[in-house]
């Protein structure tokens, strides 16, 4: 008899939790305030991406196209596997001196660890983590970017 | 014990074999024979008053001349730890005395050491390559390794494969049905790979083949200087990923004898317990997937996703954070932090009752999870299975306890400890762990001192000549670092003690005998990250 | 009538996936490479044979299915007609029960219902 | 009755024979239903799997496909266009002839269930009067395509599946034909277009109460797992067995195992419309001629329909809520739980007609 | 999105090549459009980026509006392989035998740095330079890991791909890999 009892008790307790779980599945069903998706590209004007955000590596260049990076290859040396690369020539300024100054800053955006070494370690400030992240492409080759724009120049210290 | 009269125990037990080692260490360490080894090991596990029980690190290394190797031992009794250190005579045949006849943990461990460094275990019974495929050319962590090993295209047949060999025999080949799952498998959690003997549903034997994602990070680390490993550290445990970048600085650190201001103390502190939180999430999510309830993953990345914003605010990256710095923490936290962290407590304990009314208490769950699996207390140590699944069994084994790093000794948090050890009870101790975690951030997240975020470090960190362990406690459990340097910018060997691996030596031992749904239940109890197991 | 309606469907499902694969074989494209037509494993190459001998757990829940599926059918020319036979239908359906479920509590008893 | 489909019919059928000779007018209207039912099939088909999506969707928080065409109705031709043109592969080790047909039984059992529903008065193709049994017959008939299937596939997670799939769909018949029965007893009549009709002054499951009521439950449970539902889907079980019986089929081959499935869902709940919730009938209460005169203006077909998807509803939720079952665990269910309710509720109904305790 | 937003236009532009017949390629373009729009990934993910594949198909961004949440764990039912995370010397030979077993057409996404050059383990000595070695690949997500967002931006690339290339085999058949 005691057999029977647990036998039907099991039964109800089973059924009980099974309504439970549904009543759980059942709420959001009907609450469609629930639903948390946001749709990515119809909503690319409001998405939210954060500002530290890292996405991808760039040097900010201001209106009269000048950067600041002076090409001394600390981001190169602290980059834990060569995502860097800085190009520099010698440039020989007004007053006649020599001056090594940054010819291209290459970056291979399919290399980067994110790691922000490099924009931690930069003694001036020039190279920075923007948060874009579309950047999907079909060859390869496109991911290797060049940061300083062309014909850009050092910005002078003021 | 202290540690005087632990290391003049050992010293009297075999004279003139054995000798205290005179180098900076974290842990009283001793210089055995290496054909002393296995009468001092079974002494110190069988003895009463040292009873070494755990195993908690076997890592190998090469020192040049010779090759060593280096055991762990901890009490979980008496709480002491020994360091073990042997060296073989030469390095052109190498060969050691098992120990996994004393620990069975140990028999993965070793494997590792003889995959990695070519040393022979003698009386070992699986003395195969664990990581890299048998054709592998050379031993890669050895410091000569310069062996080039082309890519090969083809899978092999199975039964080239040594482990699978020994699977089959002793039976007909007609009779055993020998079964893969994985590497590519929607429920090993990754690459694992089980070669599986079945009879019927019923599964015989289990065989776990590691080494599809094993990424070389310990090889990589001996050139890396110590700011640039916090980053791979982040892609071992990527559920964990936090806590394995402390692990690496606390070992800096300590060697250093940095004081890391308390700001950053508490920084740690609490994006450590968000790290929990969000992997016990993962883990519900998983978990529920491989037993086919497919919406619990929805409700609990939905929850997830609001740790994410948090540490996408403050850190710039959503998984694999790189936030922790020798010193510190890279930049101070995002003025909407706390804020942000106090809403998501609130959302998360409107929630957590949700998850148990749709998945703990269902009948269905309880009847696939229940007396599945067992790990016995006993084994959980000899295993060293820890972290919640041996917490599930027992065993007290939270480093946030025992060996308290950052703020924890200051806070009031109590070790969740279950013990019926099977797969219901490693399940509903990670859902305790998630409201620890919450009570611990809760008290911590109000408190926060203001003041730097990280201490003055050098930009190139020396960390002087010595041998350096860090326990720390991740989401899947004890994870050890053991760092030896010889003075140099770089580390001379870096060894992770990952969690999993350990864990994964205990698979074998609980699917005996259940069902193929019950192994898919137990080996997502156990939750896997399988780079955390090959590295 | 109801027969030549089996008939049509019965012809209609063979024309669909017949056509359906008609269609498919012309139009899909194709490749060749050696590993493409070996059974799939998890992306390793397999081991042994899938044909093989088979645990005994399903068979017999096939030997049981086929008794009592068999009084099943038995059951239904009763049920059409028990209204007009009354309460020796029940007799009937009782003793005819009886002995079924017997058999189920037999099967029970020796463990034939757990899964070993 | 304001609207029958046999006044329809038979008046189409009049004006045919008026034109042609009797064979030929058999053969057009072979023809017509052949057409007919191709499309009903594919369309059913298609607002079902769409169905799934969203409902699934919904149940999870999220939205569900909505970029292809309007709220993404246009997802499924994709997928069948998408289908049609991949490519077959037939593995190598596999019994070819098996292999093959293995799809065309498993679509063809679901035809013939589906022919034999009673979709509206007059809109029901096969109506034998043994048409319960007939039902039963022809439904099991599905598990022979995905044992076969799964067989000839010559692959491990494919064998196993297909051995469970069998276990599992064979011990679930039982329960199935039990409810069967036992509503059968109720009716009288193993006729389905009767059993309708018998339940034009109320449904049997309001007629019936108690046992009605069991069986309703033990039917929707039982058909779930032949139709290898969640949470009984443990023939293709996704996280064990990759996608258990069809793991080697791909292409359109696949594409009629992922139909049948869910035609097998619907046939499932038409079934149960049918036999429990008065399948065409409209609902009537006693006598509140208003409320009655209400619900007659609703075609019968959208009763049909309407019952049939709110139970395929059902069926869904109880897919997106509960885990998978383990093996034992599921003939535990079928042989300790649902066999011997099944018996008791066939006596207590037998006991119940006969004292005429039934409404 | 309009076209302009997207990069890399000028990679589609030489893929783009007009049919000889109008009827069939309106056939052709019906077909393509119903495979791109009917994505079903393969599940396979080796490391973290497979935890952002997962975090992309949950409910924040719901990869299911593209039509893609038809995860299949069958090679031989899938119509797209992200390869989410490292290849490693001992994975090189399975990623390609899954690869192998897919039935055609089938696409690539190299999905993260690891897949795409190696990422932070390119110095290692088990770890495959980029998957382009083993297996052609579609479309390249830089990222460590690809967030959500990004990988659905990656497939909207993908489906550009593949809408505007000719799908039929009558006339063209399609060259043995």
């Amino acid at each position: 008899m005691r057999g029977l009892k647990k036998y039907l008790s099991g039964l109800f307790q089973g059924v009980r939790s099974l309504l439970q779980g549904m009543s759980v599945t059942g709420y959001h069903f009907f609450h469609p305030r629930e639903i948390v998706t946001q749709q990515y590209p119809e909503n690319r004007a409001t998405l939210e991406i954060f500002e530290r955000s890292k996405g991808e590596l760039t040097m900010p260049h201001n209106e009269l196209n000048e950067h600041k990076c002076t090409a001394c290859g600390i981001c190169q040396m602290v980059c834990p596997n060569g995502t860097i690369t800085v190009l520099s020539k010698t440039e020989q300024n007004e007053d006649g001196k020599s001056k090594k100054v940054l010819d291209r800053y290459i970056y291979r955006l399919d290399q980067c660890t994110f790691c922000a070494l490099c924009v931690k370690n930069c003694p001036s400030d020039a190279i920075t983590f923007a948060p874009t992240f579309e950047n999907a492409v079909y060859t390869r080759a496109l991911l290797t970017k060049q940061l300083n724009k062309e014909g850009s120049k050092l910005q002078k210290k003021s | 014990m202290t540690d005087q009269a632990l290391l003049d125990k050992v010293l009297a037990f075999a004279p003139g074999k054995v000798a205290v080692e005179e180098y900076v260490n974290t842990y009283p360490a001793l210089r055995v024979e290496a054909d002393a080894l296995h009468d001092l090991a079974r002494f110190l596990k069988e003895n009463e008053e040292t009873d070494f029980d755990y195993l908690m690190c076997l890592s190998g290394v090469d020192w040049g001349a010779n090759l060593g190797v280096v055991y762990h031992l901890r009490s979980t009794r008496h709480g002491h730890v020994l360091v073990l250190k042997t060296q073989t005579p030469e390095r052109i045949t190498p060969t050691i005395d098992t120990i996994s006849d004393l620990w069975v943990g140990a028999e993965f461990h070793e494997r590792e050491v003889y995959d990695m460094f070519g040393i022979r275990f003698t009386n070992h019974p699986d003395m195969r390559r664990i990581f890299m495929s048998d054709k592998w050319m050379g031993f890669p962590l050895r410091k000569d390794y310069q062996a080039s090993n082309p890519l090969h295209l083809e899978t092999e047949g199975a039964y080239e494969d040594e482990g699978i060999r020994k699977l089959a025999s002793g039976k007909g080949k007609d009779e055993t049905f020998i079964i893969n799952f994985g590497p590519q498998h929607p429920s090993t959690h990754g690459v694992l790979r089980l070669v599986i003997t079945l009879e019927g549903e019923n599964v015989d034997q289990v065989q776990p083949h590691c080494g599809y994602i094993h990424r070389g990070i310990e090889k990589m680390c001996e050139h890396l200087t110590y700011q640039q490993i916090v980053h791979l550290t982040d892609r071992m445990d990527y559920l964990s990923a936090h806590i394995n970048n402390e692990a690496v600085c606390l070992c800096v650190e300590k060697a250093l004898q940095v004081e890391v201001p308390l700001r950053a103390q508490y920084i740690r502190t609490i994006m450590d317990e968000l790290t929990r939180v969000a992997s016990h999430l993962l883990f519900w999510t998983s978990f529920g997937m491989d037993l086919g309830a497919t919406t619990c993953f929805f409700y609990s990345m939905r929850e997830r996703d609001h740790i994410l914003d948090i540490f996408e605010e403050t850190c710039g990256a959503r998984l694999v954070l790189s936030y922790v710095c020798p010193g510190g923490v890279m930049y101070d936290l995002h003025p909407n932090f706390q804020r942000r962290v106090k809403d998501f407590i609130r959302e998360m304990r409107r929630r957590l009752p949700e998850y148990h009314r749709l998945l703990s208490g269902n009948v269905i769950f309880q009847g696939r999870s229940r007396n599945i699996g067992v790990l016995s207390h006993e084994n959980a140590v000899s295993f060293g299975v820890t972290g919640p699944s041996g917490r599930a069994s027992g065993w007290h084994c939270d480093v946030r306890k025992q060996d308290p790093y950052h703020v924890y000794s200051q806070v009031d948090f109590q070790e969740a400890i279950r013990t019926e050890g099977d797969v219901f009870a490693r399940y509903m101790l990670r859902m305790d762990e998630l409201e620890t975690s919450l009570n611990i951030i809760e008290q911590l997240i109000d408190q926060i001192p203001s003041g730097d975020y990280a201490a003055k470090m050098k930009p190139v960190i020396r960390v002087p000549e010595g041998e350096y362990y860090q326990r720390v406690e991740t989401a899947r459990g004890d994870l050890g670092v053991w760092l030896v340097s010889q003075g140099d910018k770089f580390p001379y060997r870096l060894k992770f003690r990952s969690p999993g691996f350990s864990t994964l030596a205990a698979l074998p031992h609980l699917c005996h005998g259940f069902k193929i749904a019950d192994l898919i239940a137990i080996s997502g109890s156990l939750d896997f990250v399988i780079p955390d197991i090959d590295r | 009538m109801s027969s030549v309606w089996l008939l049509v469907f019965f012809i209609t499902a063979i024309l669909m996936v017949g056509a359906g694969i008609i269609m498919a074989w012309l139009l899909a494209p194709t490749s060749r490479n050696p590993q493409k037509l070996d059974p799939y494993e998890c992306g390793i190459a397999a081991t042994g044979w899938a044909w093989q001998q088979f645990n005994v757990g399903y068979y017999l829940f096939a030997l049981l299915f086929l008794i009592f599926e068999v009084e099943c059918v038995f059951m239904f020319p009763w049920a059409v007609v028990m209204r007009s036979l009354g309460v020796i239908a029940f007799v009937e359906i009782l003793i005819f029960l009886f002995i079924l479920v017997l058999g189920l509590a037999y099967a029970w008893k020796t463990k034939a219902l757990e899964w070993e | 009755m304001i609207y029958d489909f046999s006044k329809l019919t038979s008046s189409l059928d009049q004006l045919l024979l008026s034109v042609l000779p009797p064979f030929w007018v058999l053969l057009v209207e072979a023809l017509l239903v052949l057409i007919a039912g191709l499309a009903a099939f594919a369309v059913l088909g298609m607002i079902l799997v769409y169905m799934e999506r969203k409902v699934c969707a919904f149940f999870q928080v999220r939205l569900g496909p909505n970029r292809v065409g309007k709220w993404g109705t246009l997802q499924l031709i994709a997928d069948m266009l998408k289908l049609l043109t991949k490519e077959l592969v037939t593995p190598r080790g596999v019994d070819v002839l098996l292999y093959n047909v293995a799809p065309f039984i498993i679509i063809m059992a679901a035809f013939l269930s589906f022919g034999a529903l009673p979709f509206a008065r007059g809109l029901h193709a096969i109506d034998f009067n043994i048409g319960v049994f007939y039902l039963m017959a022809v439904s099991s008939l599905a598990v022979l395509g995905i044992l076969l299937g799964g067989w000839a596939s010559n692959n491990k997670y494919t064998v196993i599946g297909a051995m469970r799939s069998g276990a599992q769909v064979v011990s679930y018949e039982l329960s199935v034909g039990l409810t069967y029965i036992t509503m059968v007893a109720f009716a009288g009549t193993m006729q389905l277009s009767g059993i309708v009709e018998a339940q034009a002054d109320g449904w049997f499951l309001f007629k019936g109460h108690l046992p009605a009521l069991i069986a309703f439950v033990v039917f929707l449970i039982a058909s779930t797992a032949e139709a290898n539902r969640g949470p009984f889907d443990l023939a293709e079980a996704e996280s064990e067995l990759i996608a258990g019986y069809h793991t080697e089929y791909s292409g359109l081959r696949f594409a009629f195992f992922y139909l049948a499935e869910y035609l097998n869902m619907f046939i499932g709940a038409a079934i149960a419309a049918t036999l429990f919730l008065g399948g065409w009938m409209p609902l009537h209460i006693g006598s509140w001629e208003a409320f009655n005169a209400v619900m007659d203006f609703i075609p019968p077909i959208v009763w049909f329909f309407g019952k049939t998807f709110l139970l395929v509803w059902v069926t869904m939720w109880f897919k997106w809520t509960f885990p998978r079952l383990r093996i034992d665990q599921l003939l535990t269910l079928e042989w300790k739980y649902l066999m011997p309710v099944s018996f008791f509720n066939l006596l207590l109904m037998t006991v119940i007609i006969l004292l005429g305790w039934h409404f | 999105m309009m076209p302009t937003d997207f990069k890399d236009n000028e990679a589609l532009e030489q893929l783009r090549e007009s049919g000889t017949n109008v009827v069939l390629t309106t056939v052709s373009d019906l077909v393509s459009w119903g495979r791109a729009n009917s994505l079903w990934p393969l599940m396979f993910a080796t490391s973290c980026c497979g935890i952002e594949i997962m975090a992309a198909g949950a409910a924040r961004t719901d990869f299911s509006r593209f039509g893609i949440e038809v995860y299949r764990s069958s090679p031989r039912q899938a119509d797209l392989m992200v390869v989410a995370g490292t290849i490693v010397h001992k994975m090189a030979p399975v990623l390609k035998r899954l690869y192998d077993q897919m039935a055609d057409p089938k696409y690539v996404v190299a999905m993260g740095n690891c897949a795409i050059s190696g990422g932070p383990f390119r110095d290692s000595y088990h770890v495959v330079n980029g998957i382009e070695d083993i297996i052609p690949v579609d479309v390249y997500i830089p990222g460590c890991p690809v967030r959500p967002e990004a990988l659905l931006y990656g497939i909207m690339q993908l489906q550009r791909k593949i809408k505007v290339s000719y799908s039929l085999p009558l006339g063209k058949k399609e060259e043995d890999k």
